[in-house]
């Protein structure tokens, strides 16, 4: 069988997670990593990944009319993915829904590769249960009593929603990569309906029902006028488009944004974030050097507030890195063995490829030696306004602890 | 400010307006309203809910997709509520919604949720006129919801 | 005016214009004030009010009124700030940062009470609102300290800090007081 | 019924008529009514008429005169006939006014009603548009195309008949406990009364005198106390609490838990055994004023008149044994568990007395502060028989006190305490025992310290006039607290006479504390037992405020009394009887008709939050053991606000579903998408 992969924009996890269908001897593949200048030619099954934007329309199109079957791999590419944050700031990171029919999706970030040798093979996808399902921690759904934004878990087994943490594993079908088993509040990259922020944003607004807010009359007709300041539960919740459409903004029916654009994508989908969330979401990213990057980021701020991080941690960080170029090598020779060898690694130290458990002061889960854990979490939540820089990484954070700015030179 | 000062050229602009209305106060209070020959804008159109409580953000948002310019959910007072809550619900819901309006750079002033009472035609016209002044003010300030899409 | 004339003014009716509503509006927590029942706990509970003529519930309905005279009143500067009303009070009017609100703004307008204008002077020209007296200066040698203790004008000879001179500027340099009493300040 | 069963049913009724949807076209007749000029003056109804016709679905489009007349009425039933139109819209006004009229026409036609759709283009369009004809044209149309989107996915309401259990459970016998057993058992309904403590009556027995006429309490409820315990139809339990209640309105099955008297109903009522009982504990319901056996009856005309031991204090002497006569005395009886099915509940559960030790400046129940009482203290020394001998003693000395002060609004208008309502009862129970002190002890001045006086109603306000005639002083001024002289032990109130603006300190030698009206204790437990919601003070909240202010949140469960907030006798009183009345209805009735527009669980949407149950105000709403939803089709109350709640959309309202919603926001919101690729 044919399959052509092609690699649009930015994010490369899922086209290099591809490299693992190499070596199976039913495919022909070629990897394609510049559609645009690809060569024509017919294929039977076209796997797409990466972001989307308008000018991928004819490209696109190209390799529809090519192909058998068109299938899109990886969250970037069905839903506009955590590139689609920068359509807040004006960009058009659409869906490939949105430019050609699609055969098949397979959805997440990262893609799963056994979905996506389901789809290629245009097998009937086996029906997935809801996270909460597979969710080790128990709900009761009650009304909350506050809401809050920072990640400090000691309990493991209550819901993060009972515990006014927002977690979108309502509305998330069971996956591979199980944030939520880093103490990583689900995100919801593989949505069980359409539009799940939506729904998700009037479930969590009603889960808040119980809380009393100020209410104050307006002058006309001497109603209560309602909603119009913000109070506890909004200002606990500062970050609502990167907490319930970190990956599905260009789907979810909301119009585009029209917060002026820094011109970078990457600092784009990076502002208007919050300060602890900022690992996990470089981790997301992808890329080559994604590793380097997150932790650079948190470096950064480690450095300019004078956190000191254990020797553990110090180790686990240059073993990810170690791994990191490894894993370039790999890509380069699309070597599937290697390549599943270095990522094993890596889930191993960093729990998934998301790297969920790579955060602020270390490694959440399995730090042993606690000297300056509880210190360093206190820190980094104790929100430093100011401006930090580490060499390619450059960042502001306003008392609040939402990134205002934030510049990041691609190495 | 009343709605006579609003400039015909944004006025224009304000052709679609969804209310969502709960079957209690709201409805009658627009009934109330309607029997008093009360004026208001025509944009204004009506959907008659259950309960505000049963509005959710998708409805709203279907409505936004759908051409309106603004929504706004009318129940009944705080502590009135007929299926005792519904109205707060909504409220925090809308509270969350205008903050996505925030984030996205848009006007806070495309949804809004306001109260009524059902012998009170006056608090549902001026629950209408509020609406369509503020949404003026935003519309003035930054446009529509569909400009440059 | 004689006393006997102005306690008829004082008879005469009072119209709307003798009020100013908006003048208050800037009070924080003007929405604690406006829900004041004149139950009289502030005023029973007042530790002042027993020995000076504070009634504390007076200065509050006045302030509900609009009545600009009480930033003229006397009485405001008698609070010892002691938060007995303040714990009290049955609706969370909080009438000791009402008074101290109006202090601020009868200050702004001259109308400080001598004796805070006697303390602030102290302030200015001592460092301390109770100046140092040859006495204790010889005591603060003979135990070994210095003569002044350390307070900012201690350092006001080095004067060229301009942030210091900043602060004085602010904080003691208060506005004269006024002669013409009926407000015009609005 | 099963979990499994019930569940399916509600999975039946959603495939019903889905699968009627399968079954036919929908064919939409659509009717414009002219309302004479109503509408027709400001709507071109023949252009809007033009304009349903151009509708998919619609096979006739009519404009006529009056609708509502008999004429229209018949259009509506002949179109049905001739054109086999299914669904029906009719634009005129509003659904209350006439779409019953329209929705009763077809069902005599032989459609369900629930396939009529009401457009109101007079109330939010003709009337309110006059003056801007083309637009409010233009809105008629938009809003007849929504009905008409709308009319095509309505779906079949079934109406069931539920037949109801012939008995109620009344909480608590208080006098509305009473009054509501004794009206619901005269309107033939057997009743189960249950009662917290060993003797019925409540608060009122404990009382001195009425307000406003001075009568005596025990005297007036002694009647109903009787008759309710006499009642044939009242099954009377004391020393008994609520355990457990499932089913729901007209069915409930209440689990109760009945505490044993240790003695046995052939009780004559001798006294024997309390006379030489050796334990003394402080009667509970004296407030504390007298002393009390460990076997006791409450007060002398305590109803039921048996005997009952305090296992508590009881030291199993066993002298009562063996000194009883008719040997009635058991230790041996046992806690009982009782199961009643019962078709309604009415709770009347009642108040307590607030508690005004909280409230620091007034040192109550504090050592050297024992004249500081509350008013149900002077009440029980006032009272005929007391410890008192009916006298005012002060409780430090048992001196007649030359000075009395009452303080108004202790715990009451606080928000300190966190209780902001006033009491609204206290004024008048306040200058009622004045008066009577001061008629007792003419050289006793009594003064009453109030912030208002609030004595509405008639009758009340002569009270007060009485009071002032008498000679009570009445002081305008919140006191601020109470001191005591530490040598002479002389009680001092502080408090401002506002309207003189003079500080005073008044002598006092007994201060009467006129406290709160507070939910009663263990309402907690009781409120989610019932799974009945209480409101931010804790009282049991109603359904409507003004509009039905004796119904809980919970269908078939009613309120009466001070369990809904703080009452005097008489409003109890009306108040049990309106419960009464209302949750008898569906008892003599013997069935309840419900439409069944309840909302149906997707399944393979569902994801087990639960979030469908928090929100159910009714309690409609239940959680099987493998964590899906089940809808109790009698509780629920078609509110729709599981629907929003719900994360994945499965839940949803009959005939108010997502995508009928957005059938009718789609033409009223402009008409499609604005710019596709984006919004």
């Amino acid at each position: 069988m044919d399959v052509r992969i092609f690699q649009f924009n930015g994010c490369n996890k899922c086209f290099n997670e591809t490299i693992l269908l190499n070596g199976e001897s039913k495919y022909k593949i070629e990897f394609i990593e510049d559609p645009k200048n690809w060569k024509e030619m017919k294929t039977d099954v076209s796997v797409i990944t990466g972001y989307l934007l308008p000018e991928d329309k004819d490209t696109l199109e190209k390799i529809k009319s090519n192909s058998k079957r068109v299938v899109g791999y990886g969250n970037c590419t069905t839903m506009g993915g955590i590139f689609a944050l920068a359509n807040q700031r004006g960009y058009e990171v659409s869906p490939l829904s949105s430019f050609i029919e699609e055969t098949e999706k397979v959805n997440g970030c990262l893609g799963e590769i056994e979905e996506l040798s389901v789809a290629i093979n245009s097998e009937a996808a086996p029906k997935l249960q809801n996270l909460c399902a597979v969710c080790a921690r128990e709900t009761t759904c009650d009304y909350l009593e506050s809401v809050h934004r920072q990640i400090e878990l000691e309990d493991e087994t209550t819901c993060f929603n009972d515990l006014g943490y927002l977690c979108n594993g309502f509305v998330a079908k069971e996956c591979k990569e199980r944030c939520i088993d880093y103490n990583a509040p689900c995100r919801g990259c593989k949505p069980i309906i359409d539009r799940s922020g939506i729904r998700m944003l009037g479930m969590f607004g009603t889960l808040m029902g119980n809380i009393e807010v100020a209410t104050e009359h307006s002058e006309l007709g001497a109603t209560d006028k309602l909603a119009d300041r913000d109070d506890d539960i909004t200002d606990s919740l500062p970050d609502v488009l990167g907490n319930f459409f970190r990956f599905t903004l260009s789907t979810s029916g909301l119009p585009r944004g029209r917060i002026p654009s820094s011109g970078n994508i990457l600092n784009d989908v990076f502002t208007g974030r919050l300060i602890e969330e900022l690992p996990l979401i470089s981790g997301l990213l992808g890329g080559n050097r994604s590793i380097s990057l997150t932790l650079k980021i948190i470096e950064t701020y480690e450095t300019a507030n004078s956190i000191e991080v254990s020797e553990q941690t110090k180790k686990y960080r240059k073993e990810l890195l170690d791994l990191e170029s490894q894993l370039q090598e790999a890509i380069k020779s699309k070597d599937p063995k290697q390549y599943k060898k270095i990522t094993d690694e890596i889930r191993k130290i960093g729990g998934n490829m998301n790297l969920s458990n790579v955060y602020f002061g270390g490694f959440k889960a399995q730090i042993d030696d606690k000297d300056n854990f509880e210190d360093y979490k206190a820190h980094v939540f104790d929100v430093v306004e100011g401006t930090y820089k580490n060499g390619s990484v450059e960042f502001t954070i306003d008392p609040i602890g939402i990134v205002k700015e934030i510049k990041i030179k691609e190495g | 400010m009343s709605c006579e000062d609003i400039e015909p050229e944004v006025m224009e602009k304000i052709q679609d307006i969804v209310v969502f209305m709960c079957n209690e106060c709201g409805q009658g209070s627009a009934n109330t309203a309607g029997v008093a020959r009360m004026a208001y804008n025509p944009a204004i159109r009506i959907v008659r809910v259950q309960c505000t409580g049963q509005v959710g953000p998708i409805q709203i948002m279907d409505a936004l997709n759908n051409g309106a310019d603004a929504v706004a959910c009318v129940g009944c007072c705080l502590g009135a509520c007929h299926f005792f809550n519904g109205n707060i619900l909504s409220m925090h819901r809308i509270k969350l919604l205008k903050k996505v309006f925030k984030e996205l750079g848009y006007s806070d002033q495309f949804v809004n949720q306001y109260t009524s009472r059902a012998a009170e035609g006056e608090t549902a016209v001026g629950d209408f006129e509020d609406l369509v002044i503020r949404l003026s003010n935003a519309i003035r300030e930054e446009g529509t919801i569909k400009d440059g899409c | 005016m004689s006393d006997v004339e102005e306690q008829q003014k004082n008879r005469e009716f009072k119209t709307d214009d003798d009020f100013d509503t908006e003048f208050f509006k800037r009070i924080e927590n003007r929405s604690n004030i406006m829900k004041c029942i004149q139950c009289g706990t502030c005023t029973a509970s007042c530790e002042s009010g027993r020995w000076t003529a504070l009634k504390t519930r007076s200065i509050v309905r006045k302030v509900v009124l609009g009545d600009l005279s009480v930033l003229d009143d006397p009485d405001i500067w008698l609070c010892t700030t002691c938060y007995q009303c303040y714990e009290r009070c049955p609706r969370d009017v909080k009438p000791t940062d009402v008074i101290m609100e109006l202090r601020n703004y009868a200050t702004k307008r001259g109308n400080i009470s001598p004796n805070h204008r006697a303390v602030v002077g102290y302030l200015k020209n001592f460092g301390h609102a109770v100046p140092i007296n040859d006495e204790v200066r010889k005591r603060r040698v003979e135990l070994g300290l210095e003569e002044l203790p350390p307070t900012a004008f201690k350092y006001k000879q080095e004067g060229d800090d301009k942030d210091l001179k900043k602060i004085e500027k602010y904080m003691f340099d208060l506005p004269p007081v006024k002669e013409e009493k009926k407000g015009e300040e609005k | 019924m099963t979990v499994e069963e019930k569940v399916k049913k509600t999975d039946e009724i959603k495939g019903g008529a889905d699968s009627k949807e399968a079954e036919e076209e929908p064919r939409i007749g659509v009717f414009i009514c002219h309302c004479g000029h109503n509408i027709a003056g400001t709507v071109d109804v023949a252009k809007v008429a033009e304009y349903a016709k151009t509708l998919p679905n619609v096979v006739k489009a009519e404009h006529y005169m009056f609708m509502c007349s008999k004429p229209g009425v018949q259009m509506l039933k002949d179109s049905i006939e001739e054109l086999g139109v299914n669904r029906t819209v009719v634009a005129s006004c509003s659904k209350n006014q006439h779409g019953r009229t329209f929705a009763n026409a077809i069902q005599e036609e032989g459609l369900n009603k629930h396939r009529h759709q009401q457009v109101n283009i007079r109330e939010f369009n003709s009337w309110v548009h006059q003056k801007e004809k083309d637009k409010a044209t233009e809105k008629a149309k938009k809003l007849v195309e929504a009905g008409v989107n709308r009319a095509r996915k309505l779906e079949d309401v079934e109406t069931r008949r539920i037949a109801t259990t012939k008995a109620a459970l009344v909480i608590g016998a208080g006098i509305a406990g009473l009054r509501a057993s004794y009206d619901l058992a005269e309107l033939g309904i057997p009743v189960y009364l249950i009662e917290r403590l060993s003797t019925i009556g409540g608060h009122m027995t404990q009382l001195n005198k009425t307000f406003p006429t001075l009568e005596c309490p025990q005297c007036s409820i002694s009647p109903l106390t009787n008759g309710v315990a006499n009642h044939p139809l009242v099954e009377l339990y004391t020393n008994a609490q609520i355990k457990n209640v499932g089913g729901s309105m007209g069915n409930f099955e209440v689990e109760v838990e009945i505490k044993p008297r240790y003695v046995k109903d052939n009780c004559t009522s001798c006294g024997e055994c309390s006379a030489h009982c050796p334990v003394e504990v402080p009667s509970e319901w004296d407030s504390g004023m007298s002393i009390r056996k460990a076997i006791y009856k409450a007060y002398p005309q305590a109803i039921p008149a048996t005997f009952v031991r305090d296992k508590k204090n009881c030291i199993e002497c066993n002298t009562c044994v063996n000194i009883c006569p008719v040997k009635a005395v058991d230790f041996s009886m046992e806690t009982e568990t009782k199961t009643f099915k019962v078709g309604s509940i009415v709770v009347a559960a009642g108040y307590d007395e607030y508690d005004p030790s909280e409230i620091e400046p007034y040192h109550y129940g504090q050592k050297g502060f024992e004249d500081v009482i509350t008013q149900l203290k002077l009440e029980r020394m006032l009272a005929p028989g007391s410890l008192t001998n009916s006298q005012v003693l002060r409780p430090s000395d048992a001196k007649i006190p030359k000075s009395v002060v009452m303080i108004q609004c202790v715990g009451s208008r606080n928000d300190q305490v966190g209780n902001e309502y006033c009491t609204g009862v206290c004024c008048k129970f306040a200058i009622k025992n004045a008066r009577i002190v001061k008629e007792m002890y003419p050289d006793t001045d009594v003064t009453i310290c109030y912030i208002d006086v609030r004595t509405p109603g008639l009758n009340f306000e002569e009270l007060y006039k009485s009071a002032q005639e008498v000679g009570v002083r009445f002081i305008r001024g919140r006191p601020s607290e109470i001191v005591r002289d530490p040598i002479s032990g002389n009680l001092k109130v502080i408090v401002e006479d506002t309207l003189s603006m003079t500080p005073l300190q008044l002598k006092a030698d007994m201060v009467v504390l006129s406290a709160a009206m507070v939910p009663p204790e263990g309402i907690g437990p009781l409120g989610s037992k019932l799974q009945v919601l209480r409101s931010k003070e804790g009282f049991l909240k109603e359904f409507h405020i003004k509009m039905n202010p004796t119904l809980s949140s919970k269908g078939g469960i009613f309120i009466a009394g001070a369990i809904q907030g703080p009452k005097d006798i008489s409003e109890s009183v009306a108040q049990a009887g309106n419960a009464a009345a209302i949750a008898a209805a569906p008892l003599v009735k013997g069935y309840i008709e419900k439409e069944m527009l309840i909302p149906s669980v997707d399944l393979d949407l569902c994801v087990r939050c639960g979030l469908c149950k928090t929100v159910c105000a009714p309690a409609a709403i239940q959680i099987n053991d493998d964590g899906t939803p089940m809808v109790n089709e009698v509780a629920c109350k078609s509110c729709g606000m599981c629907m929003p709640a719900c994360p994945t959309g499965a839940i949803q309202l009959l005939n108010f579903s997502d995508k009928q919603l957005l059938d009718e926001i789609i033409p009223i919101a402009g008409g499609g998408a604005v710019c596709e690729d984006e919004l």
